[in-house]
């Protein structure tokens, strides 16, 4: 192309090329270095609109730019991975010709500044990947961290976060069945919302995003694009707004209505195998889904945004190509079924404009009424996004924090303390029961919820019956702070105890990677080690990575947030009927604790809810160990010798035996003694009070089975290589533990009433109203 | 001494912000064979009873009110009404 | 049987209800498209939960005019066995088929989870295979399933036995904490003049799976299928009340 | 010939119906800090754009909208004012 071809404005429009200067390009989030390779890759300056393809297409968010050499240590393979990164969902193969596809995402920036629609259109997009793999969704989960429910405005934040991933998967009708729920003032400014999708799909209609074949139609589906959300907001909006006006939105408005007909629509264009490719138009809107679909075939991609069904008039081919209006989906429609297309969307009531081909040249060209605006090769466009290998350094305030001496903290007083810890931990909003959150989602449409939210793990039974989906998300944001890759080992560690607790076997791996800015040596630092963490623990659980998401510059006012990846992981248990809850069943049960309690209450929930304390290292991930205890629950759960587990994790042994007591339908009391529980071979080291009654070290388990069914349990767990013992009797309406010369007894009635009351008395003034 | 002023409060959604529900409304009256409809907006309208020392002072807390709670601004627009005595 | 479950735009528990009456029940079920005027020649009409056209407006509002509610209407004027659940219930109120209307939620948020309900009538062809008094649990899941209507016709619903699911406690009575929406005397579920019409807020259909373990709302499906099979189908007389199916659901829902 | 007129339809809940978007707007204002509200009321606002002859015969038209669709008179009233012109 030469200069001469190009008009940048279009055809019939007033709008002059504002000249590409360096502030420009600054502003567009590009450095002279990444400047100097687009003009390598085009022989010539830059349009406007290539200079905004540019910037979307290179931003971390698309490109990857400082997360990609990292994410490319994670393991991607396993027998049962169909779809690894790479594509708009991770698909696995369940059996019986199956798959599930699963992906998390974040939308944290837009839902601090809007909480009810940022995170309603978080759920939106995550639900379009999937459901353009072809697969039908079954299940949500949110994974949210806030500040500190002292503070109004974390109230506000949580209130409208959870309204609008209700009113959203409510709507579109898939269930919220899990998800995690943190409160630290780490987040305070910064609010997390990471948002997971399944679906379910029969494996020969798997579908990518994907535009192959010469002269296939380009169609773009869905709502019209309006000025919502476009990149660069500030410069762009002033510089090219036709009207001078300053009405640009930038907060986008999620329709669940128009996403369940999109729903229905795509997955019967796929069922009746009408579409060469299909893919939501999310980040970086019209640009990334044309151009990701034309490198994934090695093919081009030819457009006229004149032919673009807009909702506002005036729009620039800039906007038009970088607007992220909600549910709209660009698909590539086989040779001679663009009128069946077109019948089953206006079946559906929906909106479809035929906008382009599909070239073989290997350009993305785009034009406004036929004149050329843009035309930048794909793959350099796509594939060379230029990444950065930085040099991190741990932050030396880290270093202190981890070195601090938690002496005052290990013992208490008399028993008066420690029931008072264990009523603080209770009552701890990162701890206390989540039912507030959970009974404003729907949680059992669908008819697939086997166990929803409040256990280990959610379990969805599947098609391939009789086997079910359990699926969980982890991640702790303090353990990473202090330590991590100890964090990224354990957040995938949690995950798969949590699964492995319900009888699932781990199979696979989804990640969200929330950070700061990684311009920060010791933010680098962090996503660096966490995903080295993440990948061992991937490597030795044998769940291989299938994709995820990379949130940087999550900060404010300078301050980062606590570096936070959150792990969601799916699994398969083999038998429906197998399925261990978490909570006691009935009285007379024996009470197990499998795994080792060592001196360990560095990051714990116990030193920040009762000491406020963000101090130590957090307790060691043993990789072998976390093994050896998955493999002994399936095994336990198969051969029918538990009926229930629990994970140990925030509030320790003792907070994870109450929850077995109080978590489930019924109240069940027990009695335990802490200092039954298995300690490191040798048993040399002193454990302290705190460490034995509220530590979190790793890989532990509470399990029960039927009076008399230890001895078979212990030689499971034995030929497993678990440490176990038992520590106490389900029973009576008390509970009551005692350990390292403490004892504390309470009624599970009482402590229930802690548990079930701590979010709805902090939420009690927040008014709930739409909008 | 403070008077008694009625206040309405509309709110409809900002220009250029997607209004699902008004074109949702906007179809069915198209399907139920109304024709002329040119646009359809919905919003919200609050009604409130308040007491002040003039209609300044009533509009100028009832737009307070909007800023921190009636409304959300970064989405919708609100405009304020205020009238003497309570509604008829 | 043949069980006809309407698709509006945004429905989304009709797969829920298919499952039910297929796998759960054994018997047939059709979908009806919103789009059409036929009903298939189907025994039974159920309108299910969602949010058809996104609830905008008000629930049910905008479903209520589809082309498919002129033969809806028209069935379950001549006497056709209809059920609404949920979103179908609100589409019933509007299309005024049953009395009152349901508004948001006392509580102004979207409720889901486990309530037991009273069955206040079990002499209607959707309640036979239960016993009066029998407490179920069926989960709710909505936020404007508030029933409200002006006191005459409260009235007039308890008198007639129109009442025939309310909301109550664990010990089965019908109190202040057991209304999980504020809705007027507890109701749940109502039935037209006829016995013909039943709409309830919470969903039959989700406990109606044996493979979830849980079955209280399949004796909604089989009083159906007891009413159809004894002649009453579409157009008949209400079934009779003693036509009820020995071990059905009645017996594993009650004082649990 | 038609004109082009605008219409409100202000959409409010029926006296006796409860309103507990009110009473929680009220409840929270008070929360707030805010003295003399004495009452709330929350409705809907729905605003069109209709071409009619007159306004006489967009008035009738948007009434029998809100007869039909629009409102729900078992829980709801409803008020229309018409004016000429597109919405400022
Ligand atoms: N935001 C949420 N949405 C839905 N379910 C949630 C949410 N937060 C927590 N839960 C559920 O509450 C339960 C407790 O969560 P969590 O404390 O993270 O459990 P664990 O420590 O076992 O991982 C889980 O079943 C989880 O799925
Ligand atoms: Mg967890």
């Amino acid at each position: 192309m030469t200069e001469a071809t190009l008009d940048a404005a279009g055809a019939g429009t007033e709008v002059r090329e504002p000249p590409i200067t360096p502030e420009l390009v600054a502003e567009h989030g590009l450095s002279p270095e990444e400047y100097e390779r687009i003009l390598a890759i085009l022989g010539r300056a830059p349009t406007i609109a290539e200079l905004g393809v540019f910037s979307a297409m290179w931003s971390e968010h698309c490109g990857y730019k400082n997360s990609r050499p990292l994410l490319r240590t994670l393991p991607t393979e396993g027998p049962r991975v169909v779809q690894g990164p790479g594509e708009n969902a991770g698909v696995i193969d369940v059996g019986d010709g199956w798959g599930v596809a699963f992906k998390i995402e974040s939308h944290n920036h837009p839902s601090a500044v809007e909480p009810y629609q940022g995170a309603a259109t978080g759920a939106g997009g995550i639900l379009r990947d999937v459901f353009t793999m072809g697969a039908r969704p079954i299940a949500l989960f949110d994974s949210l961290r806030f500040g500190s429910l002292d503070s109004a405005r974390s109230r506000y934040l949580l209130d409208g976060v959870v309204r609008g991933v209700g009113d959203y998967g409510n709507c579109v009708g898939i269930p919220t069945v899990g998800g995690e729920t943190v409160f630290d003032p780490a987040y305070e400014r910064n609010p997390l919302i990471n948002v997971m999708c399944i679906g379910v799909l029969p494996l020969e209609r798997l579908i990518r995003g994907t535009a192959s074949g010469v002269g296939n139609p380009v169609m773009a589906v869905g709502a019209r694009t309006g000025r919502d959300g476009i990149h660069g907001a500030t410069f762009a909006s002033e510089e090219l707004d036709e009207e001078g006006a300053d009405s640009r939105p930038q907060v986008q408005v999620g329709d669940p209505f128009t996403e369940k007909l999109l729903l229905e629509a795509s997955l019967e264009l796929i069922e009746r195998d009408l579409l060469v490719g299909i893919q939501d138009m999310g980040a970086a809107g019209l640009t990334s889904s044309a151009t990701e679909m034309a490198a994934r075939a090695g093919s081009g991609i030819d457009i006229d945004v004149g032919l673009l069904p807009v909702r506002e008039a005036g729009m620039t081919p800039y906007e038009m190509l970088l607007s992220e209006s909600q549910e709209r989906m660009l698909l590539v429609a086989k040779p001679e079924c663009e009128h069946e297309v077109r019948e089953v969307l206006e079946r559906w009531d929906l909106q479809a404009a035929t906008i382009g081909r599909v070239t073989d040249d290997g350009m993305f060209r785009v034009r406004r009424d036929g004149v050329v605006v843009a035309e930048i090769p794909v793959l350099p466009l796509v594939d060379e996004c230029p990444t950065y290998v930085r040099e991190g350094v741990e932050d030396p305030e880290v270093t202190a924090r981890r070195a601090r001496d938690l002496g005052p903290y290990r013992d208490f007083a008399d028993d008066a303390a420690v029931a008072s810890a264990l009523r603080t931990l209770l009552d701890a909003p990162s701890i206390a029961s989540r039912r507030w959150i959970y009974e404003q989602y729907d949680t059992s449409v669908q008819t697939n919820t086997l166990q929803g939210p409040g256990g280990d793990a959610a379990l969805l039974r599947l098609p391939a019956a009789p086997r079910a989906l359990a699926a969980a998300t982890d991640g702790n944001g303090r353990y990473t702070y202090l330590e991590p890759r100890t964090g990224g080992r354990s957040a995938v560690a949690e995950a798969a105890r949590n699964l492995a607790c319900t009888g699932a076997r781990p199979a696979a791996v989804t990640n969200c990677l929330n950070f700061g800015s990684p311009l920060r040596p010791e933010v680098y630092h962090q996503l660096s080690e966490a995903v080295r963490g993440m990948g061992e623990a991937c490597r030795a659980l044998g769940t291989p990575v299938t994709g995820g998401n990379v949130s940087l510059y999550n900060e404010t006012g300078g301050q980062p947030v606590y570096p936070t990846p959150v792990v969601g992981m799916v699994g398969i248990l083999d038998d429906l009927e197998r399925r261990v809850p978490s909570a006691f069943q009935a009285a007379g049960d024996e009470i197990w604790v499998a795994g080792v309690t060592r001196d360990e209450i560095g990051g714990s929930e116990y030193l920040a809810a009762c000491h406020g304390q963000v101090a130590g290292a957090p307790p060691a991930l043993d990789l072998d160990a976390a093994v050896a205890l998955v493999d002994f629950l399936v095994a336990a759960a198969a051969e029918g010798r538990v009926r229930s587990a629990h994970d140990c994790s925030d509030g320790g042994l003792a907070i994870a035996l109450v929850e077995c007591a109080i978590a489930g339908g019924a109240l069940h009391g027990f009695e335990a003694d802490l200092d039954l529980a298995p300690r490191e071979p040798g048993g040399a080291t002193p454990l302290s009070a705190a460490a034995l009654w509220f530590g979190e070290s790793q890989s532990r388990v509470v399990l029960t089975c039927a009076a008399g069914g230890g001895e078979a349990l212990a030689a499971l767990a034995a030929r497993a290589g678990v440490p176990i013992a038992r520590v106490g009797r389900v029973g009576g309406p008390d509970c009551r533990l005692r350990g390292a010369r403490h004892e504390v007894a309470a009624s599970a009635a009482e402590l229930s009433r802690i548990y079930e009351t701590a979010l709805p008395r902090r939420m009690r003034e927040e008014a709930g109203l739409t909008s | 001494m403070t008077e008694t002023y009625s206040v309405d409060v509309r709110i409809t959604p900002r220009e250029g912000i997607l209004d699902p529900e008004g074109q949702t409304i906007a179809r069915a009256l198209g399907n139920l064979g109304y024709e002329g409809v040119t646009a359809v907006r919905a919003g919200r309208l609050i009604e409130l009873v308040i007491e002040a020392e003039d209609a300044e002072a009533a509009r100028a807390t009832v737009e307070r009110m909007c800023e921190e709670l009636i409304a959300n601004p970064i989405i919708e627009d609100y405009a304020v009404r205020v009238r003497e005595g309570v509604p008829g | 049987m043949n069980v006809g479950i309407v698709r509006f735009p945004g429905s989304n528990c009709d797969a829920d209800v298919y499952r039910a009456v297929t796998e759960g029940l054994g018997e047939r079920a059709t979908y009806l498209w919103h789009k059409s005027h036929d009903l298939d020649g189907v025994d039974v009409v159920v309108l299910p939960g969602g949010f058809s056209y996104g609830d905008y407006l008000r629930a049910g509002a905008i479903a209520r005019f589809s082309p498919i509610m002129r033969e809806v209407i028209e069935f379950a004027r001549g006497g056709g066995l209809t059920l609404g659940i949920c979103n179908g219930f609100q589409v019933l109120c509007e299309a005024r088929l049953l009395p009152g209307a349901l508004v948001r939620n006392q509580g102004l948020r979207f409720r889901c989870h486990d309530t037991r309900l009273r069955v206040e009538n079990a002499n209607t062809p959707f309640t036979t295979a239960y016993r009066d008094g029998d407490v179920l649990r069926i989960p709710i899941a909505h936020g404007e399933g508030q029933f409200v209507a002006d006191p005459d016709t409260l009235d007039a619903l308890e008198a007639e036995g129109r009442v025939v699911f309310r909301y109550v406690d664990e010990r089965g009575e019908a109190t202040p904490e057991a209304n999980p929406n504020g809705s007027a005397r507890n109701i749940a579920g109502i039935i037209d003049p006829a016995g013909r019409v039943l709409g309830l807020m919470p969903h039959p259909e989700r406990v109606s799976l044996p493979v979830l373990g849980k079955t209280d709302g399949l004796g909604v499906f089989r009083s159906l299928l007891d009413a159809v099979r004894g002649g009453a189908g579409a157009t008949g007389v209400p079934a009779e009340a003693g036509a009820r199916i020995a071990g059905a659901a009645a017996g594993t829902g009650a004082g649990r």
